[in-house]
C-alpha cells in the first residue's frame, strides 16, 4: 500500500490509552491451533485487536468453533457490519471473550460484488438479525439463513444500495443504477446511466 | 342608495350598536303602547297565573339553569387548581401570567378552545361524533341537581337522590362509548372500550359501599343524610363507615377517570383515548366534564361521609360560652335615613383614612396613588365585613362556605394523587375492582347490618 | 397476590409525602423576561458578526470559518476593498444547479440524461464584453440576458453560469428570470417561428384568440416550441402601428389571413411537413 | 383471511400515489407484496386480530419509531418495528467529510449522551493515527463523560415514569439534568451537543466557573437524586407495573446482543470500562452494579446504582487530575495511514463502538457506527408478545432506545 505523502507523525507510543499493552500472542497461537486450515490469511494483530480472515463459505463453522470452544469462549458479538472495498465486499464481525483482553475481528473477505452471499450467524446470535438487515439494506449482501432479510432503513421500493462505492445519487434516488438482488430491485434499471469508477481501491 | 352608503361608512362596532338601538327603541314603544291599551298587563297576568299553577316545573327549570351556570366557573376553578398544584409539586411555578397569579389561566384555556376549529375526521359517524361530547358533559351537570349545597340550597330534593346520582354516572359511560366508537380511530376505540369496562366494573363497589351508609341513614335523600349527621364532627358517617368511605373514595377516582385509573385517556399508551379525534370546543367539553366530575365526586364524598354543609363544631355555641354574643338580627332597615347617609358618607371617609398612612410614610407615593391603594383596601375590608355579617345572619351562606371548603379539600387530594401516582394497567385495574373492592364492600355491608341488629337488640 | 403490594401501602404514601414536601420548596422556574439566566463566557451559542469599536466589520472574508465548518453550512460572499470583483464561498450550488437540470428533464423536453459531464461550453468573449458594458451589475439582468440572446441565439446553461459568476447573482435567480420572460429562449430556436404581437391594439383585433388556437394546435405554451421542436411561438411587436388586423408573422413575413382556425391549420401543416421531413 | 390483494409495485414517481386516497382504506398493511416469510406471516391477520400503528408520531416512542402492533383486544400478539424515519445516512456523509468533520457528524447520534457519541470516533481516529493523548485530557474526558452519564440516567428514570403515567418524576429528572448540563455548558460552551472532544485531546481546559458549579453540585448530588426517586422506588403501582415485566435470562441476553443496563440486569457484569479498558479507567476504582432478575424493574434500579458509581468516579478523577496540556500536537490536515481501528466505550445505553477504515486520504474510507440502542431495541420484538399494550410502553422505556442512534 503506497505510503501516504504527509509529514511523519510525532512518534507517539503504541497505544493511546497511556500504556502499551502486550499483544495477546497466546490468542494468536490458540486461533491458529483451532482454526488452522480455515484461516484465509495470517493472523494480524495491531493495537488491541486480533484480526483473522475467513472465506465466506465457512463463516458459520468458524463462528461456531469460536463460540463453543471452551478456551476461546467468544460469547459476545460486539459488532457486525458490511464493507465495500471498491473491488470486493466484506462482512466484518467483532467478538469479545473474557479469555483475552483483545477484540477479535473476523473478516469474511472476497465476496463477489455482483452477488455478495454469506451464511447468516443468526443461529448463534439472534441479535445479529438487524445487523444483517442493515448490511443488506446498505450493501446488498444477502445472508442465507436470516429469517427476515429485508430493508430496514430505506423505503421498500428503493432499488439501490447507498453505501456501495459505485452508488451515485441521481435526481430520483429510487432509480439509481445499483443492481438489486431481489426481484423487486431489478424492476428499474435505466440503461444509459454510466457506472462511475470506484473511488479508490487501496484499503485491502 | 343613501342607506347602503351610510351603512358602509359605519365602523364594525357601529354596525352592532345601531341595529341594537333600533330594536330597543321599537321594544320600548311597543311596551308603552301595550301598557296604555292594557294588553301587556293582561299577558303578564296570564303568565304569572300559569307559573303559580305548576311551580314544580318552574323550580326544576330554574334549578337546571342555575346548575348549568354554576358548573362553568367550577370547571375553571378546578382546572386552575390542578394546573397550579401539579406545577408546584413539580417544583415549577405553573401559570402566572394571565390574571393575578395566573388565576384566569384555566378560563383562557376554555375560551381559547372555543376559538379552535373542531374538525370531524373523514369516515367518522358524524351525528354520533357531534353528540358524544354533549352527553359526556351533561351527565355530571345533571347529577348536580340533587346535591345539597346548603340548608335550603339544592336543585331538587328527590327522595331517591342517590339512585339518580349513580344513574347519571352511567350516562357518562354512554357518552364515552359514543365518542370512541364514532371517531373511526383505533386508539379511540380502545379508549372507549377501556372506559366502559372500567366505569362499569367500578360502579358496583361504588354503589355497594354506599348501601352500608343507607342502612344507617335509612333514606336515599341526600338532604336527609346530611341532616342525620347533625351535631359535631364526631357524628359524621365517616367514623361509622370508615371502610365504606375508603372503598367509595377509590371507586370514585376510578369513576372520574382520575390518575391511578386514568386509562381511558392514557397519553403514553393510546394517545388521548376516546378524545383522540376531537379538537376545538368538542375536546373542551371532555375537559369540562372531567373537571366537573372531579368536583362532583368530592362533593358527594363530603355530603355522604363528612356532613355536607354542617360545621365541624357549632361556633355559635362556643362563642356564646366565651361570652361573645353576636346578635345577627341587625336589621339594616331599622336605620332608615341613616342607612342612606351611611352609604354616601362612610365609604369616601374610610378610603381617605386608609390612604393617609400610605401617603404619609411612603414619601415617593403621589396622593392619588395612595387613594387607589386606600380604595382597594376599603373594598377588601367591606367585602370581609359583609361576608361575616352574611355568615352570621344567614344559615345558607355559612352552610355553603363549609360545603365548599370541604369539597375543595377532596379536590385537592384528587389533584395531589394525579401529580404523584403512575397509571395502573388494565388487568390490574379489573382485578383490583373485582377481587378486592367488591368483597370489601360486601364485608362492610355485612358488618353494618350485623351492628344494626345487635344495637337494636340491645336497645330494644 | 399478597396483601401488601396491592393495598396502597407505604410506597404510595411516601411518594405523596414527597410531593407535598416539594410543594412548599423553592421553585426552579426562571421567569425569563424579568430574570435572564447568566450565560457562561465560553458559550458558543452566539452566531453573530462582530464589530470593532470603530464600527467596521471584523470579518474580512478570509473564509476560515466556511472552510472549517464541519457541516458546510456557512455560505458567504464579499467584495474586495476596491469593490472590483465579487468573491463567493459556500457549498457548491449543486442543489440549485441539480434542481434546474432536473427541472429541465422533468419538463418533458428531450434533455440528455447526463449526470456529471459539464454543459456545452461557449465562446465567452462576446459575453464578457456585454458584462463589462453592463458593469457586472445584477440589477440590469434583463438587458444582459436580451443582449446575450441576440449574441448567441439562445441562453445556454454555460452563458447563464458565466453571467452568474460575473454579476454574483445566484444561478437560480438568473434561471428564474430567463424562464419567466417569453421572449427569452433557453434552447436553440429551430424550425419555424410564429411571432404574434400582444399589444392592446392587436389584442382587440383578435391576437388573443390566435394565440389560443396556436397553443392548442402546437400543444405548447406561448413562448415555447411544440414538443418535437418544429414550430415556435414567439412574442412579436407591431410598435403601436395599430394595423387593421393583429400582427402575425411567420418566419418574419406578415401573415394576411389572421382567422384563428386558418393560422392553426397553417401551424399543423408545418408540423406535418416537419414530421414527414424528419422521417425522410 | 389471507393478506389483502396487493396493488402492483409503485415507484415514488407514480402519480397515482399522490391521488388523495380517502381515509377509510388506509391500513397498516403495506401496499407492496411481502418480501420475506416473516413479513408475510406478520401481515396476515387472523380472526379477531387487528393491526395498529404505534408511531411514528406517538407520545411515548422515544423519537421517531414506528411499531406495527398486531393486537387481539388489548393483548399484543406480535410486533414489527419499522425504522428509517430518522435515517440521514450519517455513515455515507462521514465518508465524504474529513476526520474533524466526522466528530461533528457523529455528535447528534446519541443526542442525550452526546459526549460519548463524540468520544468514539475521536478514539478510533487516535488509534489510526497512533497519537498519544495527554493524561490530563484523558482525565477530563472521563470527568465529562461521567457527568453526561448521570444526566442521561436521570432523564431515563423520568421517561420510564412518564411512560407509566407519572407526571412528576420527569420534571425532577429534567431538574437534575439541567443542573449538570449547565455545568457542562460552562466547560464546553454548549448544552446538548457539546462538540468538546477533539482528535488528540479536548477543546478547552477546566475553568473556574465549571469547577465551582461542580463543587457545590457534588455536595448534594447523590442525596437529591436518591430523594426524588423515592417517588417511584417503592411505589406499589410502579413496582407492580414493572416487576416481572420483560424478563430476559442470561443466555437470551447474550444471544440478542444486548449491552449496557439491559445486559447487566441479567447478572452478566459486561461493562466496556472493565471488559476492555480504555482511557484512564484502569487506574480508577469502581465496581459494576448488576442485578439477577433481568426485568424492567431491575433495569430501572441499575441506573440508580450506576449514578452513584459515576459520582464516585468523578470524585477520584478530581483528586487524581494531573497537570499538563489538554491537546496533543497534531498537523492540521490528518491523513492516517491505511488501516482499520475498532474503538468501543460504555455509553449510558450500552456498548457504543465505531469501526473506522482509512485508505490514507484525509477522508475515512468506511465509518461503521455500532449504536447500543439499535441492538437493544431488537429485544422489544422478543419480549412484548403476550403482554398488553401498556406493557409495550414499559418495556420500550426500560430498554431506553434513542432514535437518533438507532436510525443513524
Amino acid at each position: 500500500m503506497a505510503r501516504s505523502p504527509h509529514r511523519p507523525q510525532r512518534a507517539g507510543r503504541r497505544l493511546s490509552d497511556g500504556r502499551s499493552r502486550a499483544i495477546d500472542s497466546a490468542l494468536k497461537r490458540r486461533l491458529e491451533a483451532t482454526l488452522g486450515e480455515r484461516l484465509y490469511g495470517p493472523v494480524a494483530q495491531r493495537h488491541d485487536t486480533t484480526e483473522i480472515r475467513v472465506a465466506p463459505g465457512d463463516v458459520a463453522a468458524v463462528m461456531r468453533t469460536l463460540h463453543d470452544d471452551p478456551d476461546l469462549r467468544f460469547r459476545l458479538l460486539a459488532d457486525i457490519c458490511g464493507v465495500d472495498t471498491g473491488t470486493t465486499m466484506q462482512v466484518v464481525y467483532h467478538l469479545w471473550s473474557d479469555t483475552t483482553p483483545d477484540w477479535l475481528r473476523v473478516i469474511a473477505a472476497d465476496l463477489d460484488r455482483d452477488d455478495p452471499r454469506v451464511p447468516s450467524i443468526t443461529f448463534l446470535w439472534k441479535g445479529a438479525e438487524w445487523g444483517e438487515r442493515e448490511a443488506y439494506d446498505m450493501f446488498g449482501i444477502v445472508f442465507e439463513g436470516n429469517r427476515d432479510l429485508r430493508r430496514i432503513y430505506m423505503p421498500p421500493d428503493y432499488t439501490s444500495f447507498p453505501l456501495r462505492k459505485d452508488f451515485l445519487l441521481p435526481d430520483d434516488a429510487s432509480r439509481s443504477p445499483g443492481m438489486g438482488v431481489r426481484h423487486m430491485e431489478q424492476a428499474r434499471r435505466p440503461a444509459d446511466a454510466p457506472a462511475a469508477a470506484p473511488r479508490s481501491a487501496k484499503a485491502g | 342608495m343613501t342607506l347602503t352608503r351610510s351603512w358602509s361608512r359605519l365602523t364594525p362596532a357601529g354596525k352592532i350598536v345601531v341595529p341594537l338601538l333600533a330594536i330597543v327603541v321599537a321594544l320600548t314603544v311597543a311596551l308603552l303602547l301595550g301598557m296604555v291599551t292594557g294588553i301587556v298587563p293582561a299577558i303578564t297576568g296570564a303568565v304569572l297565573d300559569t307559573l303559580e299553577a305548576n311551580v314544580g316545573i318552574v323550580r326544576f327549570v330554574v334549578a337546571i339553569l342555575a346548575v348549568l351556570l354554576f358548573t362553568i366557573p367550577t370547571a375553571f376553578i378546578v382546572g386552575y387548581l390542578e394546573l397550579k398544584a401539579i406545577a408546584f409539586m413539580n417544583l415549577r411555578l405553573g401559570p402566572n401570567r394571565v390574571g393575578p397569579w395566573g388565576t384566569l389561566a384555566a378560563a383562557f384555556h376554555g375560551f381559547k378552545i372555543l376559538a379552535k376549529e373542531d374538525f370531524t375526521p373523514t369516515g367518522a359517524d358524524v351525528p354520533v361524533f357531534t353528540l358524544a361530547p354533549a352527553v359526556v358533559f351533561l351527565a355530571p351537570v345533571l347529577a348536580f341537581l340533587v346535591l345539597p349545597f346548603a340548608p335550603g340550597l339544592f336543585g331538587q330534593d328527590m327522595n331517591i337522590a342517590l339512585l339518580y346520582f349513580f344513574a347519571m354516572g352511567g350516562l357518562g359511560v354512554v357518552g364515552l362509548m359514543m365518542a370512541g366508537w364514532s371517531s373511526f380511530n383505533k386508539y379511540s376505540l380502545l379508549g372507549a372500550l377501556r372506559a366502559a369496562a372500567q366505569i362499569i366494573s367500578y360502579e358496583i363497589p361504588l354503589t355497594l359501599s354506599v348501601v352500608g351508609l343507607i342502612l344507617l341513614a335509612g333514606t336515599l335523600s341526600l338532604n336527609q343524610i346530611v341532616l342525620n349527621q347533625q351535631g359535631s364532627f364526631l357524628d359524621w358517617y365517616v367514623w361509622q363507615q370508615p371502610l365504606g368511605f375508603a372503598i367509595f373514595f377509590i371507586a370514585a377516582t376510578a369513576e372520574g377517570n382520575r390518575t391511578p385509573f386514568d386509562l381511558t385517556e392514557a397519553d403514553s399508551e393510546i394517545v388521548a383515548g376516546f378524545a383522540t379525534e376531537y379538537s376545538g370546543m368538542r375536546f373542551g367539553f371532555f375537559y369540562f366534564a372531567e373537571y366537573v366530575n372531579v368536583f362532583l365526586l368530592s362533593a358527594l364524598t363530603v355530603v355522604l361521609y363528612f356532613g355536607g354543609w354542617l360545621a365541624p363544631i357549632d361556633i355559635g355555641a362556643v362563642l356564646h360560652q366565651v361570652g361573645l354574643t353576636f346578635d345577627p338580627a341587625l336589621d339594616p332597615g331599622s336605620l332608615g335615613l341613616g342607612l342612606l347617609l351611611g352609604i354616601l358618607i362612610v365609604p369616601p371617609l374610610a378610603i381617605v383614612a386608609l390612604a393617609l398612612p400610605f401617603w404619609a410614610f411612603r414619601s415617593g407615593l403621589p396622593f392619588w396613588k395612595a387613594l387607589v391603594v386606600g380604595f382597594l383596601l376599603f373594598n377588601v375590608i367591606a367585602a370581609g365585613a359583609t361576608l361575616l355579617w352574611a355568615v352570621a345572619s344567614f344559615e345558607v351562606v355559612e352552610g355553603l362556605l363549609w360545603f365548599m371548603a370541604k369539597t375543595y379539600v377532596f379536590v385537592a387530594i384528587l389533584v395531589w394523587m394525579r401529580a404523584t401516582l403512575p397509571r395502573v394497567r388494565i388487568d390490574q385495574l379489573m382485578g383490583f375492582a373485582w377481587k378486592w373492592l367488591l368483597p370489601a364492600a360486601l364485608v362492610n355491608l355485612f358488618v353494618t347490618a350485623l351492628a344494626l341488629i345487635v344495637i337494636d337488640a340491645v336497645k330494644g | 397476590m399478597d396483601f401488601k403490594t396491592l393495598v396502597p401501602g407505604i410506597g404510595i404514601l411516601k411518594g405523596m409525602a414527597l410531593t407535598m414536601r416539594r410543594m412548599f420548596q423553592a421553585k426552579v422556574t426562571v421567569q425569563y423576561p424579568e430574570v435572564v439566566q447568566d450565560i457562561s463566557p465560553r458559550h458558543r451559542g452566539r452566531l453573530q458578526l462582530l464589530y470593532d469599536e470603530y464600527g467596521t466589520l471584523k470579518c474580512e472574508t478570509c473564509f476560515q470559518c466556511a472552510a472549517a465548518c464541519p457541516i458546510e453550512c456557512i455560505d458567504m460572499g464579499g467584495v474586495d476593498t476596491k469593490s472590483r470583483f465579487h468573491v463567493h464561498w459556500g457549498p457548491a450550488e449543486q442543489y440549485a444547479e441539480r434542481r434546474e437540470e432536473s427541472a429541465l428533464r422533468r419538463s418533458g423536453r428531450p434533455v440528455p440524461d447526463r449526470t456529471f459531464d459539464p454543459f456545452a461550453a461557449i465562446d465567452t468573449a462576446a459575453l464578457d464584453r456585454i458584462l463589462a458594458e453592463e458593469d457586472y451589475d445584477p440589477r440590469r439582468m434583463l438587458t444582459i440576458l436580451e443582449r446575450t440572446q441576440d449574441a448567441y441565439g439562445s441562453l445556454t446553461v454555460a452563458a447563464l453560469k458565466h453571467i452568474s459568476h460575473g454579476t454574483g447573482a445566484w444561478y437560480a435567480e438568473i434561471y428564474g428570470t430567463a424562464s419567466f420572460y417569453d421572449h427569452l429562449r433557453l434552447e436553440e430556436a429551430s424550425g419555424h417561428v410564429f411571432a404574434i404581437c400582444r399589444c392592446p391594439a392587436c389584442t382587440f383585433r383578435g391576437a388573443g384568440r390566435v394565440v389560443a388556437a396556436l397553443e392548442a394546435a402546437l400543444s405548447t405554451r406561448f413562448g415555447q416550441a411544440s414538443p418535437e421542436g418544429a414550430v415556435r411561438l414567439e412574442p412579436g411587436d407591431c410598435h403601436g402601428a395599430s394595423p387593421e388586423r393583429a400582427l402575425v408573422t411567420l418566419d418574419g413575413e406578415v401573415v394576411h389571413d389572421v382567422a384563428p382556425d386558418a393560422v392553426a391549420r397553417m401551424a399543423s401543416q408545418l408540423r406535418a411537413a416537419h414530421a414527414t421531413a424528419g422521417r425522410a | 383471511m389471507s393478506t389483502t390483494p396487493q396493488a402492483r409495485v409503485r415507484s415514488l414517481d407514480d402519480p397515482e400515489l399522490y391521488v388523495e386516497t380517502p381515509a377509510t382504506i388506509f391500513d397498516a398493511i403495506p401496499p407492496y407484496p411481502p418480501r420475506t416469510e416473516r413479513e408475510a406471516e406478520f401481515y396476515s391477520v387472523r380472526e379477531g386480530e387487528m393491526l395498529i400503528n404505534l408511531g411514528p408520531q406517538h407520545p411515548s416512542t422515544h423519537g421517531v419509531l414506528r411499531v406495527v402492533l398486531k393486537i387481539d383486544g388489548e393483548r399484543v400478539v406480535d410486533l414489527d418495528p419499522v425504522l428509517g424515519y430518522l435515517h440521514r445516512g450519517v455513515e455515507k456523509i462521514c465518508e465524504n467529510s474529513d476526520w474533524h468533520m466526522v466528530v461533528s457528524h457523529c455528535d447528534p447520534l446519541e443526542y442525550i449522551a452526546s459526549m460519548f457519541s463524540e468520544l468514539v470516533p475521536v478514539m478510533a481516529a487516535e488509534k489510526l493515527l497512533d497519537v498519544e493523548v495527554p493524561r490530563r485530557a484523558e482525565y477530563i474526558r472521563v470527568l465529562a463523560c461521567e457527568l453526561n452519564r448521570i444526566s442521561s440516567h436521570a432523564l431515563f428514570m423520568g421517561w420510564l415514569a412518564l411512560d407509566l403515567g407519572g407526571l412528576t418524576p420527569i420534571l425532577y429528572g429534567f431538574i437534575e439534568r439541567d443542573e449538570i448540563v449547565e455545568m457542562l455548558a460552562a466547560l464546553t460552551g454548549q448544552k446538548l451537543l457539546f462538540n468538546y472532544m477533539r482528535i488528540g485531546g479536548v477543546n478547552g481546559d477546566l475553568n473556574h466557573e465549571f469547577m465551582s458549579r461542580l463543587g457545590d453540585w457534588m455536595g448534594h448530588a447523590a442525596q437529591r437524586i436518591e430523594d426524588s426517586q423515592t417517588l417511584i422506588n417503592e411505589n406499589e403501582i410502579f413496582v407492580k407495573r414493572t416487576r416481572g415485566l420483560g424478563v430476559i435470562d442470561r443466555e437470551t441476553a447474550l444471544r440478542m446482543c444486548l449491552s449496557g443496563p439491559p445486559l447487566r440486569a441479567t447478572g452478566i457484569p459486561y461493562d466496556v470500562r472493565r471488559a476492555h479498558p480504555y482511557g484512564v479507567y484502569p487506574e480508577l476504582e469502581f465496581e459494576i452494579p448488576t442485578r439477577e432478575e433481568g426485568d424492567s424493574y431491575a433495569r430501572y434500579q441499575l441506573h440508580l446504582d450506576e449514578i452513584k458509581q459515576s459520582i464516585h468516579i468523578i470524585d477520584q478523577v478530581l483528586h487524581k487530575l494531573p497537570d499538563g496540556p489538554v491537546m496533543a500536537k497534531l498537523p492540521r490536515l490528518l491523513r492516517p495511514r491505511p488501516g482499520r481501528a475498532f474503538a468501543a466505550i460504555e455509553s449510558p445505553r450500552g456498548q457504543y463502538a465505531v469501526y473506522a477504515m482509512s485508505d490514507g486520504t484525509d477522508q475515512p474510507f468506511r465509518l461503521r457506527i455500532h449504536d447500543p440502542s439499535y441492538f437493544n431495541l431488537q429485544s422489544v420484538g422478543l419480549l412484548t408478545p403476550g403482554h398488553l399494550i401498556a406493557d409495550t410502553m414499559a418495556i420500550m422505556a426500560s430498554l431506553d432506545p434513542i432514535m437518533g442512534g438507532v436510525d443513524k
